[in-house]
């Protein structure tokens, strides 16, 4: 097999001709509607119950770690953007945290708390995406729709604030790009206002309560506590599984701590606990927690007196030679950077954590057995988005 | 229609419509460019807002077809690493004759910004299929695609169809892998 | 508890297996010994005082320049009981880099020392599907070593950005939108 | 078809000596081509129509660009698929996969021959109508089958195999629920059905035996929804997962012929149960039913089909997909029992001469009670359409 003389393993033989009769391998293949972009599920299938999976990844590996190690810590914030380009900010604020802990930089309140606003508002439209891609993979098209609507508004936000629509390269190391433009609090209230009447309601009764929708992910894609921690499923995946960790409680960073929220834990109300329905109604639940803190957020903002959002930008980043590992909270679960500095201008090393390449590393043990429609259903309720897998 | 010069002109009242086969055909390709879900990255996310409610492609008779068998417009939506390029390859070759290719977004024109230390990126979908039209944009917003698809639409409209096989807008079939190499040099 | 109470309790149990630690560090961390990796986890993971049963992240790192020159894997730690943090680090030769694997205590290794042997060809021993993860099969080399180069070509592409793309962009002049001329191969041979 | 039989000899009197048979062949050769152009005209309007209510429920437009409001979308798409280039890939099993489009268009325009549009415009008034069109749905599911098994692709054989149990495990309960209202008539032939229902609104079949008949004609339109594929029972083509089903390797006019068969038989299916449960081509009022000289009748069929059509297609975009096994529970433990139960309680009440014919109240209570059941319904739906419209204006306000 490989150079190195390591025998194929024993139990899952994957050469085509050790087949019996009927059963055959499919190939989910990278060019998939339901695989959420480019990710081949190879399955043994036995009739529509499949036998074994095997994700493959790698077709959208964009080679983020050596880019890292070419490009100086402020250059490496676009490329950190296109990682989880549906909750980009999610990213720019990990590798900013990492590398202001590793530099010793502390950050205004003013910065921290436009950063929680704007990490929360791109949790509810990563949210809005990942609800309403999941919905079109057990059929619904038109929730999807409806989402994409309301996420557009999130987007105009943004493209006030900093400029661009997706990838924003708005949190610098230190501070932010661009300070809030100043009728911000206004409109983002306004959006709250309209998402807690309109939206949320609509899509907890057009999507979570809908009978085909419980019938469909009820008691599918079980993942019990123990398989998600040795797996280290975090964020929704692991709440929806019952154990109530959410980082920004246990170890609250830019000044999570004096807000009062709490954590939407699956409670297994419509079938055993840990289903994918469990996860599903944990990021449904989490994007009403998530407008809490922006309201909070905001009347913070405007007690605080303001200050200038470059004032501890450092003009050249050269931290001291070291290493830090700093995670935090992403949409779709816990985020880390492995920083390797050697006093240069350059990072010596950036090795990324992401949440989404854990959860497909459960993916093979929980598919057997499934049946086709299940394995789709699974994989959305993972939530996975492949240029956070392949980097 | 365009301005048609012959001896038949005006010689019929005004209720008789003489067109060129052209024109139908190409009016009715222009109009129903069926495109393949064929999201690999971040420009994905924008194509997918193009479909959705503010920036609508039905209007312009768009659908999202799953199988490049029914589909006649492939936009390549995201970074095509080498790993990938071959699915590419073989997803283009799969498609009916008159396939449009629209690469979207400045990692399918020519490797964006993993151009420089990519080694696992490939420097343009150029490289493997043949393209229309290049849309430029870090993912290009939805308007400047549709634009792309309008573009697209008036390139069709003044092609001719009954040209020799091969040589029509649509049908460069004849680029293959190794072709499209040199091609590039 | 806080990293020197978990030292401690590390040295208390493996003794000199326990190498070097740097416990002031940002993230503080404990060199251990490469044959001795299993059995540290195993107790970390086992004993309740510590409890860390969660893989955080495993890491590898290549460091060329050092005086023997080596090749690091950093394994961070976390326990969800206890809330702390810690990171081990062994080890390896720069050629054939090989340590045991730790899949059977935290089933994510395995796809995170896939990643490692793609990315820095070090060898887990013992690994249930040691194949690549990221990249194709049939690629040679281990990019993310340091001394890595970009080859020309990977079956018929070009890797390295083409001299005739890299001066037209470099010399500033307009890279023309718009088709290549894509003459079919076949286009001048005059069919029927 | 008697009617161009007459008007044939109207027209050409010397033909009155050609022998008999040449005769009928003529006339029916030209009914033939008249119901087969309107029913292959059929799929244009549904298509756009499909695009444009999936534009109105996703907030968007819909086709615009095209023709005035888009009304030439399905043309360009026609012409487009015309001269489409149809791929034949190497290894596939020729001769079925050119056959299977045609088998299942045979299936869906063969009803035609049997749809009553008026009290003599009929193409052929068989006396075993019901029972034909029960044949004929079933030569539908072996072309499903044959463009599964012959397209030589992974996808297409789950799309074709999952078609054959859906559709075979919804006939069932499908032919059950027909026996009701043939019962009810007496007669298999499409056009008593209608007249027994003659005589305005309460003698619809629909609204006899009050609780019994809106069962049965709500999960005869649910097995109809499952013969012609339409979610939420739509997993032989359902895209997620199976890619496209078992046409995906169909492209250009053969995909083309896929669509339009499927969208016909979502008109037959509504016709059909428009004509069993709610009086064909009799108008709600007997006075409504001509205009003057010109007879009504094909309006209303049209008026009731396109209602459920338009059903069908509301249904479409708003429901999520059901898996196959939960498919089979819906078939087999809910739909089947229903419609023995329904057989036999309605087979007993007909021997019974007390309800020989709908129960005492119907009169007064069945029609109303279920037409306000249906106009509540609406209403709920504009309503909620206006609140949600008021409560994002005031709140944007």
């Amino acid at each position: 097999m490989s150079s190195t003389g390591f025998a194929p393993p024993p139990g899952d033989t994957w050469d085509y001709d050790a087949l019996d009769t009927d059963e055959m391998i499919l190939q989910m293949g990278p060019q998939h509607p339901a695989t959420h972009g480019v990710l081949r599920v190879e399955l043994r299938t036995d009739g529509e119950v499949v036998r074994a999976a095997r994700p493959h990844i790698g077709y959208l590996h964009r080679c983020f770690e050596k880019h890292a190690e070419n490009v100086d810590y402020p250059g490496v914030m676009p490329y950190a953007d296109r990682m989880d380009y549906v909750a980009s900010m999610g990213n720019t604020l990990g590798f900013a945290l990492a590398v202001e802990k590793l530099a010793g930089i502390e950050t205004s309140p003013y910065v921290n708390t436009i950063r929680v606003i704007v990490a929360e508002l791109q949790r509810i439209a990563s949210h809005c995406v990942a609800i309403g891609t999941y919905a079109m993979d057990i059929g619904a098209f038109t929730p999807f729709l409806h989402l994409l609507r309301d996420r557009e508004k999130i987007l105009d936000l943004f493209e006030w604030t900093c400029g661009a629509r997706l990838l924003y390269n708005y949190n610098w190391v230190g501070g932010m790009s661009h300070d809030l433009p100043d009728g911000f609090a206004r409109a983002t209230r306004d959006l709250l206002r309209e998402f807690d009447a309109v939206t949320y309601p609509e899509l907890v009764d057009l999507i979570i309560t809908n009978k085909i929708f419980i019938k469909r992910l009820a008691d599918v894609g079980v993942c019990s506590t123990e398989l998600a921690i040795s797996y280290d499923l975090t964020g929704p995946n692991l709440r929806g599984s019952g154990l109530a960790r959410d980082l920004r409680k246990d170890a609250p960073y830019c000044g999570y701590e004096n807000y009062d929220f709490e954590i939407p834990v699956g409670d297994g109300r419509f079938g055993p606990l840990g289903s994918c329905l469990d996860r599903t109604w944990v990021r449904v639940v989490e994007m009403q927690e998530s407008s809490k803190i922006i309201h909070q957020a905001l009347n913070r903002l405007e007690k605080m007196e303001k200050t200038d959002v470059h004032e501890t930008v450092p003009r050249r980043v050269k931290p001291p030679k070291g290493e830090v590992y700093c995670r935090s909270e992403a949409p779709r679960g816990q985020l880390g950077y492995y920083v390797v500095s050697d006093g240069g201008v350059n990072p010596y090393r950036v090795k990324v954590k992401s949440p989404c390449f854990t959860a497909l590393s459960v993916f093979h043990h929980m598919a057997k057995g499934m049946m086709i429609a299940d394995v789709v259903a699974l994989i959305g309720s993972f939530d996975i988005v492949l240029g956070e897998i392949d980097r | 229609m365009s301005e048609v010069k012959g001896f038949i002109q005006n010689k019929f009242p005004d209720n008789l419509v003489f067109t060129t086969a052209d024109e139908i055909i190409n009016w009715g390709r222009k109009n129903s460019l069926w495109a393949m879900t064929f999201g690999l990255a971040c420009c994905a996310i924008e194509m997918m807002a193009a479909g959705a409610t503010r920036y609508d492609w039905d209007r312009f008779g768009v659908i999202p077809r799953a199988t490049p068998r029914q589909s006649d417009l492939m936009i390549v939506a995201g970074t095509v690493t080498l790993k990938m390029a071959t699915r590419v390859k073989r997803l283009y070759e799969q498609m009916a004759e008159p396939k449009y290719v629209i690469s979207m977004g400045s990692c399918a024109n020519n490797g964006g910004p993993y151009w420089r230390h990519g080694y696992h990126v490939l420097k343009g979908v150029d490289e493997v299929i043949p393209v229309d039209i290049y849309v430029p944009g870090c993912p290009p917003r939805p308007e400047a695609l549709l634009y792309g698809i309008m573009k697209l639409q008036e390139r069709i409209q003044e092609d001719r169809v009954t040209r020799k096989r091969g040589l029509t807008v649509g049908s460069l079939a004849g680029a293959t892998l190794d072709g499209a190499a040199d091609g590039a040099k | 508890m806080d990293a020197k109470a978990i030292h401690d309790a590390l040295v208390g149990r493996f003794g000199e297996k326990i190498l070097s630690a740097d416990l002031e560090a940002v993230s503080p961390f404990a060199v251990v010994a490469t044959e001795a990796i299993v059995e540290v986890a195993e107790f970390c993971k086992s004993d309740s005082a510590l409890a860390m049963d969660n893989l955080m992240c495993l890491s590898g790192v290549d460091y060329p320049k050092e005086e023997p020159p080596r090749m690091e894997v950093v394994y961070h730690l976390y326990s969800y009981t206890h809330h702390h943090t810690f990171a081990l680090k062994v080890h390896l030769p720069r050629e054939n880099p090989a340590v045991a694997t730790v899949e059977r205590l935290w089933g994510v290794a395995n796809f995170h020392e896939r990643e490692c042997w793609d990315m820095f060809g070090i060898v887990f021993a013992g690994h249930s599907d040691m194949r690549r993860i990221l990249l194709p099969d049939d690629w040679e080399g281990h990019p993310l070593r340091k001394d890595w180069e970009d080859p020309e070509y990977y079956n018929g592409m070009h890797v390295k950005p083409t001299e005739q793309m890299a001066e037209r962009a470099m010399g500033g002049e307009a890279i023309g939108v718009g088709p290549f001329d894509f003459t079919p191969p076949n286009a001048n041979v005059e069919t029927e | 078809m008697d009617i161009t039989y007459d008007m044939l000899l109207g027209l050409v009197p010397p033909l009155a000596d050609a022998p008999h048979w040449l005769l009928i062949l003529i006339a029916a050769a030209l009914t033939g081509v008249i119901c087969f152009t309107f029913a292959g005209i059929g799929p244009i309007v549904y298509v756009y129509g499909e695009r444009k209510i999936a534009g109105f429920m996703q907030d968007r437009l819909g086709p615009m660009r095209v023709g005035k409001w888009g009304l030439l979308q399905t043309i360009a798409d026609a012409v487009k698929l015309m001269f489409k280039e149809a791929i034949f890939p190497k290894n596939v099993d020729r001769k079925l996969f050119l056959l299977a489009p045609f088998m299942v268009n045979i299936g869906a325009f063969l009803p035609f021959v049997v749809l009553p549009w008026g009290g003599r415009l009929q193409p052929a008034d068989l006396n075993i109508g019901v029972f034909y069109i029960a044949a004929i749905a079933s030569i539908s599911t072996i072309g499903l089958i044959m463009a599964g098994w012959a397209s030589n692709n992974k996808y297409a054989l789950f799309g074709g195999m999952r078609a054959a149990a859906q559709i075979i495990s919804y006939e069932i309960p499908a032919l059950m629920l027909l026996l009701v209202p043939v019962m009810i008539v007496g007669s298999l032939s499409l056009q008593d059905i209608v007249t027994y229902q003659a005589g305005g609104l309460q003698n619809w079949l629909l609204f006899r035996y009050f609780p019994l008949m809106p069962i049965a004609f709500v999960a005869f339109f649910v097995a109809g929804l499952a013969e012609c594929n339409r979610t939420p029972f739509d997993i032989p083509e359902a895209e997620s997962e199976l890619v496209a089903g078992f046409h995906t390797e169909y492209s250009g006019f053969f995909f083309a012929m896929f669509m339009m068969a499927e969208y016909t038989e979502m008109f037959v299916i509504s016709a059909v149960s428009s004509v069993l449960f709610l009086g064909g081509y009799l108008a709600p009022h007997p006075a409504l039913q001509t205009l003057g000289p010109v007879p009504l009748g094909w309006f209303w069929l049209i008026v009731k089909a396109w209602s459920l059509l338009f059903v069908m297609m509301w249904l479409r975009w708003t429901l999520p997909r059901l898996r196959v096994d939960q498919l089979m529970y819906v078939a087999w433990k809910v739909l089947v029992p229903i419609a023995f139960t329904l057989v036999i309680v309605v087979g007993g009440l007909i021997l019974w001469p007390a309800t020989a014919n709908g129960f005492p109240w119907d009169r007064w209570v069945g029609w109303p009670l279920t037409l306000g059941v249906m106009s509540f319904l609406i209403m709920v739906m504009i309503r909620a359409l206006r609140w949600n419209r008021q409560r994002a204006g005031e709140l944007a306000a």
